[in-house]
């Protein structure tokens, strides 16, 4: 039953590059062989997690979305430690704009980045206009999303019907192909496998079990689509206490490499029910971002000035922290 | 009496709260979508059915969100699920109506949010379709909330981000779009347009207090279909400018 | 674009009926007309939502799985209704048998049919034997899980590398294909649309929003998969319980179409964390249904010889009920 | 002392669970195999992370599961998720053994649940695949645990509900089966089997306490690969017995 590729008839190709091919039984192996399923404490610093696991070139993602639950400690240390040659997917607001600024992304999967409220990104704008980011492959949020579900399904690809008809799919790396069963149109978007994947939640143990409230954007799909994942968890729980309600585990631990302490973790966005936005100092970020010169006073001060996260916060100040937890969404 | 200090973004963000219909369920983009959203939840629509793509459905909208994922998108709400769950709800067909924004649009409801200029060599890179595509594809019917001027509403647009009516009539079928889905009407600073239902292209339908049809024809980049009955559209309550003042955008982020 | 059906080139069909045909394109123009988004009260009883939205050869499923969280007071008042030529989809244990011996099938999309620690399935064997069940049609529970979870993904079809070369596929009426992006072999499972679906859950508002606890088994799949969808629940909480916790409403509202309050829903079986399996009851059925006329006469005690659910809970007795309660899972 | 008491079944779950490997992530099915991974479990295999097809991982087996669903395979367990999960886990790589029963296994370890004669008309209906199918998919290896007759070890099964290595060598990657899985071991009531490396064939091992070479082959319907070099199972020990019966079964459901 040997099978030449391509035999299918593929209706159309879009003209994107595929910036991270997958191979998913080398994915299988990977999991097979680099991920334990033993029970070992992988609590580590920001520095030590960055710097074992993110390396120059890597295809990286981080969820969810910039002012909202995002690992931005972590997004902050990797500036830091100036991982560069960056291959970059989906969604992105402060993070993505830091590492923008910085230098560091050469290539993207991209489905927004901008400032939401605020508009566009300037940093964007400077890194694709100048040519330093060299590929833009375009996908839409849907697809981003499911070609990470492909992945994590252990599956080559995910049928769609968004992207039909447009530059987006001309853009993209998809493929149109028509349904075997009713001969309808779609899109298969292709798996996405990171190399690495960021992510922020509520709570996890020493071990990477983790829980999230409230929305789970797509960190269940991104957790179950990179070969390593960088866990940051506002709070350190005991595992009694995962065991407790395991279904509230969105992240099992054997998908991760390393849990990083991160209290206010996402700062200045926000953390549901347990600190809100810091409307301030994402306003900073907006501001100095609008310029080349701006962006770069901002990164000296927040970014590369700071040692780690407690020394970022302390800069930040316990006041304005202090504002932030109260400004937090609340169970009633 | 409306009040005459009303600005233009105020009158559009009325005129689009008033297309919302009661108890459908409505994908909310940031920015004006979330301030229409919240002003029809708070007049004609009470029992909207908001719905945010990173997960939020059903929230109660009691402050402004300002991000399609923060917490305001799912507070009190019914379900907070994920992304894919969001957007598979509306490839099955639950979501009636989608609101999108777009730095460019053409006769056909075709909708640019990636760039300007030469894809690979950029004038201006915008941010990209975010969930825009998604929601131009799935929702039954879209609405665009749109700056009005002849450098947004062009003949032919650099980059087909969402799906409006794509080339014409059964062009999205013919692409595989969900059946009977569409752009059904554009919310600009100027007037409210519709859809002219034999050629798919825009259509006036209703100007704003004090624009003249030639103002709008003046500001659109392409032949705008000017049928022989256009409506007025009213100008903003002293309710609605309450509701959006005090309640909705007390800080000014929008208005 | 337009393009005929099978153009794509398909390296094999499974020789399996599709006894479930579907169209996506119909079955969201069923979503926008016959499921409002209204928050009604959709409260009733078993006898009313089995009369109002079950109808002889519908396509039918339930969840979770015979004696574990299974709508078992739907499935009765199915009986006690008569509803035949059933065509039914997956695993099921009491529920099922309790079909097939009344004779309400006639198409099984089947995964397994048994009866877990105490084998196999008499009545199963009796209906399929006989040929009163026309057809079978294979698929691992993987499998139809898929098909189901594609359906509720509104796609017409999900790949997957279970079922490869064995009868399994031969059998089945998946469609084998080279992924067109780097020419692996994968089954196709096309989408499950189901007529009707039946879900006990541990607490729903009267509008259906509906949360269950510990493993989830495939309600989430099945809820987004059927046009028809109805509810049973422990226990009827108001909407600002569900509201206080929305990320735990794992079947919203618009997707059901009926709420029965069913306490002791599940019973023979378990409910996780309020009641444990009544072995005995359990044991009664392993029993009877070892013969036709043992099944008739269970199924006359039990079925047919009660009027509706709290008849039943009568006739098993607030003893045997308290003793279930005993054995429940504890949260520690 | 071994305790001479024992059954044929004691033995097999004995022999089945000291194959277990600690820390590794294990399907279980019904039965049996939850017998032998509460004993490995106890014994040999203390951070054995069970893994049940819907939705439990990582459960605590303080009492035996009387079916793939239930409270007790998702008892203080790590995560309850759902059996798309939980298959796309496996689907993923990240399963490393199944363990599986079978109405009828063949030389090459393949197994038919669903029926005995023709499938449109059967002689035996059997339960279906169920999980089993995808279990023997993506497991990194498969253990099956089976009654020991000729009418269960056949040349031929009637039908191929779960892959074994197939028609044989290169079989299951011809097929598209996930790279470098397949079967690697029989228990059955008389003995352990694994599986020739290059002919894929099934091959005795070891035999269990009072059993000859001559009984296993007489009890198996297909000629089966005899090694120069056999092994001897032990018998159950005192501490495996008391496990069995005192704490794992103590109802005596399957022992």
């Amino acid at each position: 039953m040997a099978v030449m590729e391509g035999e299918w008839r593929v209706l159309e190709s879009g003209r994107g590059e595929l910036i991270q091919p997958f191979d998913l039984d080398e994915f299988r192996e990977w999991n097979r062989t680099k991920k334990t399923r033993k029970l070992t404490d992988k609590r580590m610093s920001e520095q030590e997690a960055i710097s074992r696991f993110v390396y120059d070139g890597c295809y990286i993602g981080t969820e969810l979305y910039g002012t909202v639950r995002c690992p931005m400690s972590l997004a902050r240390e990797l500036v830091r430690q100036g991982k560069k040659n960056l291959r970059v997917c989906g969604q992105g607001v402060l993070e993505l704009d830091l590492w923008l600024s910085a230098g560091l992304v050469k290539k993207l999967d991209i489905t927004y980045i901008g400032l939401e409220v605020y508009g566009t990104s300037s940093a964007l704008r400077r890194a694709v206009e100048s040519g330093q980011v060299v590929t833009c492959v375009e996908w839409s949020n849907g697809a981003i999303s499911w070609r990470m579900k492909a992945a994590a399904m252990g599956v080559p690809f995910l049928p769609t019907r968004s992207m039909l008809g447009t530059d987006t799919f001309h853009y993209s790396a998809a493929k149109l192909v028509a349904d075997p069963f009713t001969g309808a149109i779609v899109a298969l978007l292709p798996a996405l496998i990171l190399d690495v994947a960021l992510i922020h939640v509520h709570r996890a143990d020493q071990y990477g079990n983790a829980q999230i409230e409230g929305i789970s954007g797509f960190s269940a799909e991104m957790a179950r689509a990179a070969k390593r994942l960088i866990i940051s968890a506002e709070e350190i729980v005991s595992t009694d206490e995962i065991r407790k309600y395991p279904e509230r585990t969105i992240i099992p631990y054997y998908l991760v490499d390393a849990v990083v302490h991160a209290p206010y973790g996402s700062h200045p966005g926000e953390m549901a029910y347990i600190y809100g936005r810091d409307e301030p100092e994402i306003k900073a970020w907006v501001e100095a971002s609008k310029t080349a010169e701006g962006a770069q006073a901002y990164l000296d001060k927040f970014v590369l000035g700071v040692k780690d996260h407690f020394e970022y916060l302390k800069l930040i100040g316990e006041d304005k922290l202090k504002a932030c937890v109260e400004l937090r969404e609340k169970r009633y | 009496m409306p009040d005459p200090t009303y600005t233009k973004t105020e009158l559009m963000i009325c005129v689009a709260a008033r297309l919302f219909e009661d108890a459908s369920t409505c994908f909310i983009g940031t920015g004006i979508p979330m301030l229409a959203a919240m002003l029809a939840s708070k007049t004609s629509a009470p029992n909207l059915v908001p719905v945010f793509e990173f997960g939020g459905l059903g929230a109660l909208l009691e402050e402004l969100p300002r991000a399609v994922g923060e917490a305001r998108t799912f507070h009190k709400a019914l379900a907070a699920s994920g992304i894919c769950d969001t957007m598979e709800t509306a490839q099955r067909g639950f979501i009636d109506y989608g609101f999108l924004g777009g730095a460019q649009i053409d006769p056909y409801g075709n909708l640019n949010s990636i760039v300007i200029g030469d894809h690979d060599h950029p004038k201006a890179r915008l941010p990209g379709s975010g969930g825009g595509n998604d929601v131009g594809s799935h929702s039954w019917r879209t609405v665009a909330i749109m700056q009005h001027d002849t450098r947004r509403f062009v003949q032919k647009l650099d980059f087909i981000t969402t799906p409006g009516f794509l080339s014409g009539p059964g062009a999205r079928e013919a692409a595989g779009l969900p059946r009977g889905t569409g752009p059904i009407a554009v919310v600009s600073t100027l007037a409210l347009m519709d859809y002219d239902p034999v050629t798919c292209r825009m259509r006036l339908k209703a100007t704003h207090p004090g624009v003249t049809i030639e103002e709008v024809v003046a500001n659109t980049g392409f032949e705008l279909i000017i049928p022989d009955k256009i409506d007025a559209n009213l100008a903003p309550s002293a309710e609605e400018l309450r509701l959006l003042r005090e309640e909705i955008d007390p800080e000014k982020l929008y208005i």
